[in-house]
């Protein structure tokens, strides 16, 4: 049963895996599929480009995660109720910036590389954690925090024992939302020079090269179909219903 | 009684007092390219440096002011006054402040806009908090918007960096912005006509829901660039028979944006316009049908106008992702805004990109409002 | 300028599309092409910087563009069936383009004679430290262990007639570590990243014919082995045009005889770092050839 | 007159409706009563086929349902359900012409019927007919349903759980107020409820229910009196005479015989009569002009059903 | 035993609660009943509380609530809200011993413990400990609620409108099983509700509430038989003196007169036996062994409140 759960993932995570490892043979077959002719002799391989993504897509993953869990929880605790308003603002503010212009404009101010796309990518993540916490936490049944005061749990027991595991399911979802936004937006990080898989993408649109856009679009589809299964999975662990 | 300080207010002003003293207001460069000299607040604006930091002090005195009222009122009038000051001083003052030179540029720095923002979160949370004054809110914003719409008309911002890349891009600019416009909003159309129809299949027949949302759900993971890239392919391929052709279907230029920009509308307006549709009392609609109402009846009168709300929302998120996504457009050739993002990417040029994002921006806050109080309006008018 | 008399539509109804590169020079000598067009009483529109080069090229080949510019030196991935050699020489890459294209529909005028190759650019002060003058002084540089931080573009770094070339000829070798790849080829970019040193960058790639390489303060490395292709622009027309408009045809072939590779430098410079419109850096130069009056 | 016959719904095999026959005459209040699940709803809404029915027939005023279109013999059938149904997105006084306007109804004759349906409600037509239905209370809101499905004067109403969702207080006061409509209108209702008092006060016959079938039908009296089985006799439990003398007014039950204490309203009820004579220890109650003994109301149930 | 003094809760100048003054004894049921926003829960809430009083005092058992941390107050209290208020990630049994644990019972005891609770609230241990609360009925949920408040054994329980949300007929049996656990446990209860006939089954006194501030306290029978104003008269109604018929058992006033007829069993209340009179038509009915008259009921709220 366990094992028929997890057959799906599974399925995927070989199928990325077999991508990677016969990268060049794939290549050759689509160019013959295609009937195009490689202009570009692949200087960095796909695999390289793809821990790039990943990396890319982790750390910026774990900072939105640790701000997003923070900033949430600040703004549906009493303390921070007062700053929910502005913190909206700001955000939705960030949203508002299409990815790449986000992009764009961050790396003259912090420079080439992965520094800039970071930025961006955790602003672009750090929304939907941010909503999902505040929504999770604020959403519990005021009825069930009445019962746990009147039972004579402490803010902390109550945050940890209640609002927390009756939240987590909302939380975890916001996650997944933005961890499957976050790894197709770093393709684009790319174009700041910030590599991964975006790098094939981007010249693929720009030689006109199906077979080079191919090959970084479907990592990166299986990445995000995987992290969303996955996340689902957890999520189903960590709920009650 | 002593009241507990007003939070925001209090954080926001001490940040936007810190950005105006810490920060770089203009970066005066000797040429297009070369970073410049950074330019503080009392460098580059003088006297209306020192407006901003009374205005800020007035707004942290006003923090703790125990009637709540005024602290309100005070920090309202003050921010707007900081925001009208900002904007009517930066064209005069980067006159004054361009280096000699050939052609020397003087570019807006992060100051201006860490403090416009502080600013602004100023001005939003004492509106908010200011209730009834309906009017005095108002001329709040009005001053800040007349302050706007003054230095951009007046002209007085044209030596500013951002407005001699709109000089050069002067011809292409508007039909760029059209072009934003009609891949954005029409694309967001297309899927509504596409969506809504789905959703309302899905809602009738609940298993079907499933082949209807996967597909759609499995767009949303394509990285957007590479289905751009893509449906360039068969679309080229169609571009080259006669009537996709003589649409100027191709594809490079706007077809494969447009295209890709529908598809992921879709999600959001189907996913909304189920949710939508399930949320309507089943009550109601019982009722409805005990009335004598027919199938037709049943769904314009009654369950859309209940539905439209939500499917509205919908509508909106996929509106600003379309306005977002159209960026890239231009590096598909399809034009756009992102022209000049790309562009000023490649020359790096950051006020070239600005050139491109801030109506992006404006055009996806406006949106965004706009569609937000249409919603609200809807809610209001009894629907939820 | 004095529009004394507007001399009669020569196209009525069937405007010819102009098209070339996204980047400063596509601007420059596309407006050069479409001025002079006008002023000859053609109705143009307007598609100059229309894409990246294949997108151009794409453009071309369907008739979405009539006119356009491109490099001799590009003809090494449009065309197969060449010795790599001859896209090295300016004539032999110059005609075999043209020979090749003409069965695609496509006919490749004169082009200018400025080499618009890519190099390696670094610092003045730095070549003057570490007296690199030339490629081979650079490798022996790298291969002393020296820090070497390059920053191009990622189509220039892994193509055999770019950097991977190069590497082989002088006999060297970045780690992955020492590149930074952009996925574009505009040098504006590298080199102002260059310039200012970001990240400890130390050496951009650039073309010869950038403007803004002495303003800021920048050289360019000596190839004596020509290992990147010679690129030379030049206007193309489609046949069907051609043949409709011989005028046409014959404007274009001598429009870019007095461009050099100072020249364009020069204008390149106008536009990147002055900010200039590329519209009116093209027109001057129209007017200073005597094209324009 | 609705006259139902062996009519049956299956659901998958399952009968939601096993059987049904009954008939309800001109002007009557018939109420099924029963509990959950056991096809009250299924049944009232075979009557103006909102469900289809698998077998059997139904005619409405001596009419079988069949002969016009679902949706025409609706629109001469008032229907009222538990939650009101009030479209939230109108107004009250655009859900109460629903119907007429449907029906074509010219806009002057619409508004009249709204503001004379108000009117009959109990609700100011000034302050109500402009509201939107989340701006009512609950018992507001369910006066409007009444009203809306009043609005076409149908002959035939029919009411599922109509108080359901209204608060023990109200409720009363609506039940009774719907008893003075009906007073008025004479209409032929059918009341679903799964309440004994709201049966008992309301329905001249009671029609017990149970997993699709009809138990037992007759009036109140019959049902507590004369209950077919143990199921129908744990409805009422031990208080079901006390609940059957809400039923009867105390002025029918007076006598010329002076009391002394505070003198009941004739309108009152011989349960409230009772509860007077528990309170004051005495035998008698004056009411109106004269009195009611215990006695009287010792030999009510004797005396109304003979 | 609780008592109040004095106590007022403000909100923002508001009196939620007006110089409320009372005391419950040991063991003694107090029902607090009030329209709607009269401050019901604020009182209840006041005493562990969960809300600050503005002025006033409250001792529990004999020490000033100040004396320790609310926390800590709270857990010595039983407390059952409306709508149970279970957690619905906790199965059943973690539920039961949340108190217990945060007490740092041991495993084994709070085990014994839940079974213990179960039993009393009549849910079968193997077949409900496990489940989570959305796999229960409102009945069960409800049982379950008042197991948790009791399952650290409080000498006082606080139950605010604790069967609000159960149907009327589980209602009735709640309150019936509530009562009978409560013959049992004798706690010091404050019962929350708005439902008269509820006050008046549970309470040995009820306190009747109006705006903040406290109308009248006193044993049903004060109330319904000396009401201090209309307000109060009002709440029970033409019927009040039938409702407190409820209360009383039928054994406390057998007669050893014979009777003719089906016999009441000695539990039943005087209500019923009134209502199985009225039925028969006959002034005296057999309960158990003797019989109770006509008579003896018409003369009952007189013995009960000489
Ligand atoms: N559309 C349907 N499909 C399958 N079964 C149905 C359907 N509608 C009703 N039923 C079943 O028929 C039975 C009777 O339902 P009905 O709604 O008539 O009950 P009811 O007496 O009105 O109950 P309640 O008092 O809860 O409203 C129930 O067991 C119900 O589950
Ligand atoms: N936190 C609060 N802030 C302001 N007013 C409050 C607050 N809590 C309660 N009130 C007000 O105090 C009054 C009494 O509230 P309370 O909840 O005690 O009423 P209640 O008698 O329990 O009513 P119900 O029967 O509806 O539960 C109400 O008018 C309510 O609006
Ligand atoms: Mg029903
Ligand atoms: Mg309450």
């Amino acid at each position: 049963m366990k094992v028929r759960r997890m057959l799906p993932s599974g399925a995927l995570i070989a199928l990325l895996s077999l991508m990677l490892i016969y990268s060049r043979e794939f290549e050759i077959f689509m160019y013959d599929i295609f009937e195009t002719k490689t202009q570009t002799g692949s200087r960095t391989p796909l695999l390289v480009l793809f821990t790039e993504h990943l990396k890319m897509v982790v750390v910026s993953g774990v900072i939105a995660v640790a701000l997003g869990l923070a900033i949430g929880i600040f703004i549906s605790s009493g303390y921070g109720r007062e700053y929910r308003d502005a913190f909206e603002e700001i955000i939705s503010l960030g949203q508002a910036f299409p990815s790449a212009a986000l992009l764009a404009l961050v790396v003259p101010v912090v420079g080439y590389g992965s520094e800039g796309a970071l930025i961006a990518l955790v602003i672009y993540a750090l929304m939907p954690i941010v909503y999902n916490t505040y929504a999770g936490l604020t959403g519990v049944d005021p009825d069930c925090i009445e019962a746990a005061r009147g039972m004579g749990m402490e803010d902390i027991r109550i945050f940890t024992k209640i609002r927390l595991p009756l939240a987590a399911n909302v939380i975890l979802a916001g996650i997944r939302t933005s961890l499957v936004i976050n790894i197709s937006a770093a393709t684009l990080a790319a174009a700041v020079g910030a590599g991964g898989l975006g790098v094939l993408v981007v010249n693929g649109v720009k030689a006109f090269d199906p077979v080079l856009i191919l090959e970084g679009a479907i990592p990166v589809s299986l990445m995000a179909v995987i992290a969303d299964l996955v996340m689902k999975e957890i999520e189903r662990k960590l709920s009650y219903s | 009684m002593v009241r507990k300080p007003e939070g925001t207010l209090l954080i926001f002003a001490a940040a936007g007092l810190a950005s105006t003293l810490l920060l770089d207001f203009a970066q005066a460069k000797p040429n297009r390219i070369l970073s410049g000299v950074g330019l503080g607040a009392f460098e580059f604006l003088g006297i209306y440096g020192g407006i901003l930091v009374i205005a800020f002090a007035v707004i942290i005195v006003s923090s703790v002011q125990s009637d709540v009222k005024r602290r309100h009122l005070i920090s309202g009038m003050a921010a707007s006054a900081g925001i009208a000051a900002l904007l009517l001083s930066v064209g005069p003052m980067a006159s004054k402040a361009l280096p000699p030179g050939t052609s020397p540029r003087i570019s807006i720095a992060p100051g201006v806009y860490v403090t416009l923002l502080c600013l602004y979160i100023i001005l939003g949370t004492s509106m908010r908090r200011l209730k009834g004054h309906r009017y005095l809110k108002y001329a709040f914003v009005m001053v800040a918007a007349a302050a706007a719409v003054f230095a951009v008309a007046s002209g007085s911002l044209s030596d500013l960096s951002i407005m001699k890349e709109y000089q050069v891009k002067r011809s292409q600019f508007a039909g760029n912005l059209k072009t934003h416009l009609f891949l954005s909003f029409g694309s967001t159309l297309a899927a509504a006509v596409i969506a809504m129809p789905f959703g309302y299949l899905a809602y009738k027949k609940p298993g079907l829901e499933g082949k209807i949302m996967t597909p759609m759900a499995f767009f949303e993971t394509i990285p957007s660039l590479s289905l751009f890239g893509i449906l360039m392919v068969p679309l080229g391929y169609l571009g080259s028979i006669g009537i996709f052709k003589a649409m100027g279907v191709s594809g490079i230029g706007w077809a494969p944006a447009f295209i890709a920009l529908t598809l992921y509308g879709l999600l959001p307006i189907a996913r909304n316009t189920l949710a939508g549709f399930k949320n309507v009392d089943t009550g109601v609609v019982e009722a409805a049908e005990g009335m004598g109402m027919g199938k037709g009846g049943v769904l314009w009168k009654i369950e859309l106008p209940l539905a439209f709300p939500v499917i509205f929302a919908g509508i909106r998120v996929a509106l600003v992702q379309a306005i977002g996504g159209a960026v890239l457009a231009g590096l598909v050739g399809g034009g756009g805004l992102g022209s000049f993002v790309f562009l000023g990417l490649a020359e790096a040029s950051s006020d070239l990109v600005l050139l491109g994002v801030m109506p992006i921006v404006l055009m996806t806050l406006l949106g965004d409002g706009l569609m937000k109080a249409v919603v609200k309006r809807l809610e209001i008018g009894g629907a939820i | 300028g004095s529009k004394s008399e507007e001399p009669a539509v020569k196209n009525q109804g069937d405007p010819i599309t102009v098209g070339s590169f996204v980047d400063t020079e596509g601007g420059i000598l596309g407006n050069i092409i479409l001025l002079a067009l006008e002023d000859k009483g053609y109705v143009i529109e307007d598609k100059v910087q229309f894409g990246t080069p294949d997108v151009h090229r794409n453009a071309l080949l369907q008739a979405e563009l009539d006119i356009g510019v491109d490099y001799t030196g590009n003809g090494q991935y449009y065309v197969e069936g060449y010795e790599e050699s001859v896209w090295v020489k300016a004539d032999s890459a110059y005609e075999s383009i043209r020979t090749a294209d003409e069965k695609n529909g496509l006919l490749w005028m004169t082009p200018a004679k400025a080499n618009n190759t890519e190099a390696i650019a670094v610092t003045k002060d730095f070549s003057e430290k570490n007296s690199v003058k030339s490629l081979a002084d650079l490798a022996a540089y790298i291969n002393k262990g020296g820090e070497i931080k390059f920053i191009t573009s990622q189509l220039f770094a892994e193509k055999e007639a770019g950097l991977l070339g190069i590497e082989k000829a002088y006999g060297f070798k970045f780690q992955p570590s020492q590149l930074v790849l952009l996925p574009h080829g505009n040098t504006a970019e590298t080199l102002k990243a260059l310039s200012e040193g970001r990240d400890g960058i130390n050496a951009a790639l650039a073309y010869a014919t950038d403007g803004s390489l002495v303003d800021l303060g920048l050289v360019v490395l000596e190839d004596p082995m020509s290992i990147p292709p010679v690129y030379e622009p030049a206007p193309i027309v489609r046949k069907e045009t051609a043949d409709k408009y011989p005028e046409v045809k014959e404007t274009l072939d001598t429009l870019f005889a007095g461009l050099s590779k100072e020249k364009l430098q020069e204008m390149n410079k106008k536009v990147i770092v002055d900010g200039a419109s590329p519209k009116d850096v093209a027109e001057a130069y129209l007017k200073e050839a005597g094209i324009l009056d | 007159m609705i006259r139902l016959e062996h009519v049956t719904k299956e659901y998958d095999g399952f009968k939601a409706c096993d059987d049904v026959t009954f008939t309800v005459g001109k002007g009557e209040i018939l109420v099924i009563l029963g509990p959950s699940g056991c096809g009250k709803s299924t049944t009232l809404r075979l009557i103006n086929r909102m469900v289809e029915r698998t077998s059997g027939s139904i005619e409405v005023n001596g009419r079988n349902v069949d002969s016009v279109k679902g949706e025409e013999l609706r629109r001469g059938i008032g229907y009222v359900i538990q939650n009101t149904g009030l479209f939230p997105h109108m107004r009250v006084d655009r859900n109460i012409s629903t119907v007429p306007s449907i029906l074509g109804w010219e806009q002057k004759r619409a508004d009249d019927r709204v503001k004379e349906m108000l009117d009959l409600v109990g609700l100011d037509y000034e302050r109500y007919s402009k509201k939107y239905p989340r701006e009512l209370s609950g018992g507001e809101a369910q006066r409007v349903g009444v009203a809306r499905a009043l609005a076409s004067d149908p002959d035939i109403v029919l009411m599922d759980e109509p108080f359901g969702a209204v608060d023990p207080i109200n409720r009363l006061r609506l039940q009774k107020e719907f008893s003075q409509i009906q007073r008025k209108l004479h209409k032929t209702v059918v009341f679903v409820t799964h309440d004994v008092e709201e049966a008992m006060l309301l329905g001249d016959r009671i029609c017990i229910m149970r997993q699709g079938k009809v138990v037992q039908i007759g009036t109140p009296e019959e049902i507590v009196l004369k209950p077919c089985d143990d199921f129908v006799e744990s409805f009422f439990g031990a208080e079901g005479a006390l609940k059957l003398l809400s039923r009867y007014r105390t002025a029918d039950y007076m006598e010329d015989v002076p009391a002394e204490g505070e003198s009941l309203l004739k309108d009152s009820s011989l349960k409230e009569a009772l509860a007077s004579m528990i309170l004051e220890g005495k035998e008698r109650v004056p009411v109106g002009g004269g009195s009611v003994s215990l006695a009287s109301i010792l030999g009510a149930l004797r005396r109304e059903v003979p």
